[in-house]
């Protein structure tokens, strides 16, 4: 009998329905995601945690299944842990995004992650890696992903400038996760920002408000 | 097929590809039991489908006439249907032969209307409860494509399969060294009727809130409702 | 020696019916710390030294004595790292008893499949015996138990005994106790019995016994625990 | 040997009997489930289409006085929250209000004709004006009657105002299922409405109107949080004995907090 | 003996030998047979000392109640519970394996274990069998670093939050909580609020139902509050059902079975040969 | 169809004062087909603990083989009688151990604790998932129907005598509502000092 017909709550694996959003800028990236995750139409979780830590410097943004791409960034979390141990040097963002690219490639039949990898390091500075479905990588200087990002293509490519200081940046991101928010029913709830430099990172909460307009609040 | 699925380029996404099945079950139950000179019909007031209560105080029993109770259970959109289908009949009828329906015509003509949609049927569970042109208590059973069957007990809806065999044993008699039968007193036949309701409502999660328990006799029809589960 | 032709390898016996690497087993056990317990009606005793050949060794840090599940425990003498693999697999084999039978492990069924483990190692190729004896205590039926086992993979069950350098002397010393006992004990109840142990073990003591170089475990109805320093303190100043 | 006569069970009788076998047996239940009756014949029995621009939740309540329902003011195209001003509460009469969840283009349909109706009952000029009751009852046999096409109207309505001066509250889904009760509620509002609004209205207990807006301002915001298909704009209509009217629209309160106390997974 | 070597005995984990048969005889037509679900409304929040956890006692197949009172938070360590939803079976052993895994990372390391170790071994576990098991859990626990209430899905991923719902009754537990949750609640409120929002799953969801279980965790101290309200008891029957001794009918005479103590019982049962096999081996 | 009801079957156990029941049907069919009207699906398996088996006679069999070999194994090792707990938990973990290829087949325990007498009653589903109420477990193709009857006729603390007749009501009543069970029934009832075993007369179609 099918009891939960409606809204396919039970049956649906989580995802996250998401928009995600990395910049590069002189010294740093600044990355940006919404806080909404869903299973069929039923929000499970309103202030999700999209943006996440794979060392000190290097952080993911995770859309597609929650379960898969959870479990990628913890694998390769360890195992750049790991690799910083016995190295005793930071890993490049280029080194995450590989480890990333080939866990979404070799199973690419059985994961569902389309990941953006951000960070900084001494080599290269601010870098922005995008791993779309079917695990492809190719760096970009702004990326966006989820299935809320295909409302925002001509936002993005319209107000990106190159050369946009940091707090440019962060006001550029938070706007675009905005307009997506704003039409994509999958996307949803606050804007969450985090700016990763040198320092490590910084991160910031947006709500948003009535009045369109973003508040920022500590963190 | 849709014409949108040969321009897949137009395909909304998100949007929910739902089947439609013109059938729903929404529960509930009924019990009937007749007697030497009346007859008992109790229903309970839960309207369900799938895990959600719609509304706790649905009433499922319906007086057709001075005489005759219909309850009716299941896809309570054609339940909706054929009962007004039923009264506007019987409306007819007065109208056209200046009596009322008995219950042996009412259950016949019951059985008929439900065979009109044999290849669409009513997906209702419906048990008639009457007292006959002689004054005995009747009950009326019924499958969904018209099948009726006359009784003295008979137990139907969500839980008829937990409660059929408490009426054979209680009222029916059955599987006991009983040689004669004592007839059912009415007190009886009412406290079966509520403690079945109450053992339904254990283990039937359709079946709940409370129930309805019409008692007809040739005075007239009285009405009791006692409180179920409500989980 | 003649008996070195023969221990070359663990399956083979030498002429006279010997497994020769089992006897060095036992003899390394018998070169370790001392270990005793003793059983009375109310619970059961293992105490064992935890010497520190220096005194920069950080106190307490690693333990002897250890809980394999709720009610069970365990010590040892010999080599401590055997003994750890051997503590692991036991904590695993109670657990998956509970697992099945949703019942505490009978200590006596833990003490049985810890030897069949031990045996194991006395008959595979590419291994060597455990060189440790066990002490494993607990309580279950409403009784007490102690048991022992050998890198032979044999058990035995004891009202009390003694393992290691000293086994020899300290069981000397309880079987004199026992025989001044009529409850079929070495002890009166499981306070005197932790008082007894240390005694036991304070015989071929070398140099202070105190809270910090011995290690004593009870077990109860209300299941197994180490003791605190300081409680070892309280049955210290009464041992004296 | 016998058991591989499965050609006999779709050549003879689709779904009946096989000599020996049963195919329908009390006890193992859900003989009669829904799902499984098919509809042989003209029909087919599904029919695979689906709603396009849809609306979401409906909730009514009813209050000492009255009758109230709110919806928010989204209308969606699949996943793409595309009209975000659009009513889903309507005032048809001075004694009658509606709100619709589901395919918005099958209710602007209906919706025509209710208006023509309107306009009917107006030319009459007899001062006497549709209520409720009937508007839920005409509704439910359109809907039936589309159902048995096996074509139906994908819709959810809520129908209240007043009937003879009282209130009346009811419900009609896709199928033409009917019920009247305290609180009704469409989709997910049947999951988060219903339980805040019953939870205050048991015992029997009648709402009063200000009570009765202020929870159904906490349901619309408990959906803007959880339903993917909704937005923070919501209008609602009440009906009295003083007439009807639609207010609106109005933003739901929002408490964003918690973000800031929820960090990794 | 090596008794592990022995035909038959569990080596652990899944056995599959009977996938193919079963596959055949389903594929023939037949339905697979139904599992018991817990449909269940299960909740937990983050308080001032701790955590509460909170869960109804309805176990399901299809229609049918088949456990009234059955418990769905399920034991992990002392300081951690975790509430279970979706098929019953699966939830139980999924909790008692890691519960005890739990143990022995807790003897193995000496110290309590952390909220987010059980978290790990949940969500691993559930993502290798990729749904399989399906096992919805929340998970509550207190440990030295605070607080925490984490949201298991049965693919394995998770959600680390100040409150939770899970299982059929989530929406209207979750109903209650976006209406009334705040921070820093005084455990009184606490348990108040977890009581309604799984009082809104028992008598809103037709999935949930009977009683509502309560689990309060403080740092030191946990109170496991099994019907902590009967929220529905069964009504009082009319009638008066007892039978006269001898109302059923007997074929013959009955039979009395002596009880006979164990070990002559063991010897009928199995026979006595065991012992002379054992010997022919030797 | 469920495969389930294949062979058709069912069990009841109760709880009573100082006392345990159980009953089975005795038909085994091939779904409308009747083979034997004398295939109990209950097991005596310890002096107080008895054990039903309904669903797939095939898995009966096997399940029965395989749990009574288990059992002894246990019981060698440990030299003593395994009591109803256990033994129900480990029946639990068979079945999980099948949980993708399960056996269709629902296990009911009943008995007496050997040492401290305390009634037992368990049932689980065909994944070993336990449920231990304090009332009565019911399984197989007529559960709904024995569901019903239990709800109505049980009541706390029934004498032996009692229990027996409530016990033997509510299976025939319930079978007779079941095409494919029945066929005479089996009532145990097993006390401190003795079991009484009574085969009841019943409609045979």
């Amino acid at each position: 009998m099918d009891f939960s017909q409606d809204y396919g709550i039970h049956d649906n694996a989580v995802s996250t329905g998401t928009t995600i959003m990395a910049v590069e800028f002189d010294g740093g990236v600044v990355i940006g995601a919404d806080s909404r995750t869903s299973t069929g139409l039923f929000v499970a979780n309103r202030v999700t945690d999209k943006l996440t830590r794979i060392t000190d410097k290097i952080y993911c943004c995770r859309s597609g299944s929650a379960a898969d791409t959870q479990a990628i960034a913890d694998i390769v979390a360890y195992s750049l842990n790991y690799h910083e141990n016995q190295t005793g040097q930071d890993p490049l963002v280029a080194e995450a995004a590989s480890e990333f690219r080939n866990y979404c490639y070799n199973y690419r039949d059985s994961l569902l992650a389309g990941i953006i990898v951000a960070g900084w390091d001494k080599r290269n500075g601010g870098q922005v890696y995008s791993i779309p479905l079917g695990g492809m990588l190719k760096r970009e200087s702004v990326t966006i992903g989820g299935s809320g990002s295909s409302y925002i293509y001509g936002y993005v490519r319209e107000a990106y400038r190159p050369q946009m200081n940091k707090e440019d940046c962060v006001a550029f991101v938070v706007k675009a996760v905005k307009h997506a928010i704003y039409h994509d029913g999958s996307s949803g709830g606050v804007v969450r920002i985090g700016i990763i430099t040198e320092d490590g990172i910084e991160r910031r909460v947006f709500f948003n408000t009535e009045s369109g307009n973003p508040v920022e609040i500590g963190n | 097929m849709h014409k949108i699925q040969s321009f897949p380029e137009y395909q909304v996404p998100g949007a929910q590809h739902q089947d439609f099945s013109p059938y729903e079950s929404n529960g509930g139950s009924i019990v009937a039991i007749a007697g030497e000179d009346y007859v008992v019909i109790a229903a309970d007031t839960r309207l369900s489908s799938g895990y959600t209560i719609h509304t706790r105080k649905q009433n499922k029993l319906f007086q057709l006439s001075e005489k005759t109770v219909l309850g009716s259970t299941g896809c309570w959109c054609d339940t909706l249907a054929l009962t007004s289908l039923v009264n506007a009949r019987m409306q007819m009828y007065e109208h056209l032969h200046l009596k009322t329906m008995s219950t042996e015509a009412v259950a016949q003509m019951l059985s008929i209307l439900m065979y009109n949609r044999r290849f669409f049927p009513y997906y209702v569970s419906n048990v008639l409860a009457g007292l006959d042109s002689e004054g005995k208590g009747v009950v009326y059973s019924y499958d969904p494509i018209g099948h009726c069957e006359r009784t003295t007990y008979r137990a139907g809806g969500s839980a008829g399969t937990l409660l059929q065999p408490v009426l054979d044993n209680q009222i029916g008699g059955k599987d006991r060294d009983v040689k004669n039968k004592p007839k059912v007193p009415l007190e009886k036949a009412k406290e079966v009727a509520k403690d079945a309701f109450i053992s339904a409502a254990e283990r039937d999660i359709y079946t709940g809130d409370s129930v309805i328990l019409k008692v007809i006799t040739k005075d007239g029809i009285t009405e009791e409702e006692v409180q179920l589960r409500k989980d | 020696m003649a008996s070195e032709r023969y221990s070359f390898s663990l399956t083979t016996f030498s002429p006279s019916g010997k497994l020769v690497q089992l006897e060095y087993a036992l003899a390394a056990v018998a070169a370790g710390a001392t270990s005793v317990g003793i059983v009375a009606s109310d619970g059961v005793v293992i105490a064992t030294e935890n010497k520190y050949k220096s005194p920069l060794y950080e106190e307490h840090s690693v333990h002897r004595v250890e809980p394999i599940t709720d009610h069970i425990g365990m010590v040892y003498s010999g080599l401590v790292p055997d003994y750890r693999p051997l503590l692991k697999r036991a904590r695993k084999m109670a657990q998956q008893y509970f697992l099945v039978y949703k019942e505490p492990m009978p200590v006596s069924q833990l003490v049985q499949q810890v030897a069949n483990v031990m045996q194991e190692y006395t008959q595979s190729g590419g291994v060597r015996p455990f060189g440790v004896s066990l002490l494993i205590c607990g309580w279950n039926n409403g009784k007490p138990y102690l048991f022992q086992c050998d890198p032979t993979g044999a058990f035995f069950a004891w009202k009390a005994t003694a393992l290691g350098k000293n086994a020899q002397s300290c069981k000397t010393y309880m079987e004199k106790r026992f025989n001044l006992q009529s409850n079929n004990s070495v002890s009166q109840s499981l306070d005197d019995a932790v008082v007894d142990a240390m005694r036991t073990l304070k015989g071929g003591f070398e140099g202070v016994m105190t809270k910090d170089n011995i290690e004593v475990g009870i077990c109860t109805e209300k299941g197994f625990r180490r003791l605190t320093p300081t409680e070892i303190d309280d049955h210290l100043s009464n041992a004296n | 040997m016998y058991s591989h006569n499965n050609f006999i069970q779709t050549e003879l009788w689709k779904g009946g009997p096989v000599p020996g076998q049963f195919y329908n047996f009390p006890g193992t239940s859900q003989d009669i489930n829904a799902g499984n009756i098919t509809a042989p014949g003209l029909y087919g029995s599904n029919r695979s289409s689906s709603p396009i621009t849809t609306g979401t939740s409906v909730i009514g309540v009813k209050f000492d006085g009255g009758v109230m329902i709110a919806a928010d003011n989204l209308v969606s195209y699949g996943s793409l929250a595309r009209y975000q001003d659009v009513q889903r509460v309507f005032k048809i009469n001075e004694k009658t209000i509606i709100g619709a969840g589901g395919d918005f283009a099958d209710f602007q349909s209906l919706k025509r004709s209710i208006d023509q109706k309107m306009v009917e009952d107006m030319c009459y000029q007899d001062d006497i004006e549709m209520q409720p009751k009937s508007l839920y009852n005409w509704l439910t046999r359109i809907l039936y009657n589309r159902r048995s096409r096996v074509n139906p109207l994908w819709l959810e309505m809520v129908v209240g105002g007043m009937q003879d001066g009282v209130p009346f509250l009811g419900h009609v889904d896709l199928r033409g299922r009917a019920y009247e009760d305290d609180v009704v509620a469409t989709g997910f509002g049947k999951h988060f409405a219903l339980p805040l609004v019953r939870e205050q209205i048991s015992e029997g207990r009648l709402l009063s109107q200000s009570e009765a807006s202020q929870v159904l301002r906490k349901c619309m915001e408990v959906l803007y949080y959880r339903d993917c298909r909704a937005i923070s704009k919501y209008s609602v209509a009440v009906s009295t004995a003083q007439g009807t009217i639609v207010q609106g629209p109005f933003e739901v309160n929002q408490n964003w907090q918690l973000a800031t106390l929820v960090k990794g997974y | 003996m090596n008794m592990e070597l022995v035909r038959n005995v569990p080596k652990g984990g899944f056995n599959f030998d009977n996938c193919k048969r079963n596959e055949m005889l389903l594929s023939s037509g037949f339905q697979h047979p139904k599992t018991v679900k817990t449909g269940t409304t299960i909740a937990g929040i983050i308080f001032k000392d701790g955590v509460i956890l909170g869960a109804d006692t309805r176990a399901t197949e299809g229609p049918i109640v088949s456990d009234k009172n059955c418990s769905k938070i399920h034991y992990l360590a002392k300081n951690m519970y975790c509430c279970g939803a979706g098929t019953a079976a699966d939830t139980e052993m999924t909790t008692d394996l890691i519960a005890s895994q739990l143990e022995m990372h807790r003897l193995n390391t000496g110290r309590q274990v952390p909220v987010v170790a059980a978290n790990t071994l949940l969500k691993q576990f559930l993502f290798r069998y990729q749904g399989h098991i399906s096992a919805a859990l929340v998970l509550g626990g207190v440990d030295k670093t605070g607080s925490y209430i984490y949201c298991i899905h049965p693919h394995g991923s998770t959600d680390k939050l100040p409150y939770a719902t899970m299982g059929s009754g989530s929406l209207a537990a979750m109903s209650v909580f976006e209406s009334r949750w705040k921070p820093d609640m005084t455990e009184e409120e606490g348990k108040l609020l977890v009581r309604d929002a799984i009082a809104a799953g028992v008598f809103n969801d037709l999935g949930s139902g009977s009683n509502i279980d309560l689990c309060v965790i403080r740092k030191d101290s946990v109170d496991y509050l099994r019907n902590y309200e009967l929220a529905n008891l069964k009504g009082k029957r009319h009638g008066d059902y007892r039978f006269k001794p001898g109302t059923t009918e007997l074929v013959g005479k009955e039979e009395i079975i002596e009880v006979v103590p164990f070990e002559a019982f063991h010897k009928k049962l199995y026979g006595d040969e065991t012992a002379e096999a054992m010997e022919v081996g030797a | 169809m469920s495969i389930m009801a294949y062979n058709g079957g069912c069990l009841v156990a109760m709880r009573g004062k100082n006392c345990v029941a159980i009953a089975t049907d005795h038909r085994f069919g091939i779904q409308a087909q009747t083979i034997s009207t004398d295939f109990e699906k209950v097991f005596q398996v310890n002096p107080r603990t008895f054990l039903g088996l309904v669903g797939l006679q095939t898995d009966i069999l096997t399940v029965h083989d395989r749990i009574m070999f288990r059992k002894k194994l246990y019981e060698d090792r440990e030299n003593r009688e395994m009591t109803p707990e256990p033994f129900s938990a480990m029946i639990s973990n068979f079945l999980y151990e099948h949980r993708f290829g399960p056996y269709f087949i629902e296990p009911v325990i009943a008995g007496l604790h050997p040492k401290t007498l305390e009634p037992f009653i368990c049932n689980m589903d065909l994944i070993g998932c336990p449920n231990k109420p304090d009332d009565f477990v019911v399984a197989g193709t007529c559960s709904e129907q024995l569901y019903g009857m239990c709800e109505t006729l049980w009541k706390e603390d029934l004498e032996p005598a009692e229990l027996s007749e409530v016990i033997s009501q509510a299976i025939v009543s319930a079978f007779d509502r079941d095409a494919i069970s029945g066929w005479g029934a089996t009532v145990y009832i097993i006390e401190k000092d003795k079991i009484t075993k009574k085969q009841i007369k019943t409609r045979m179609d």
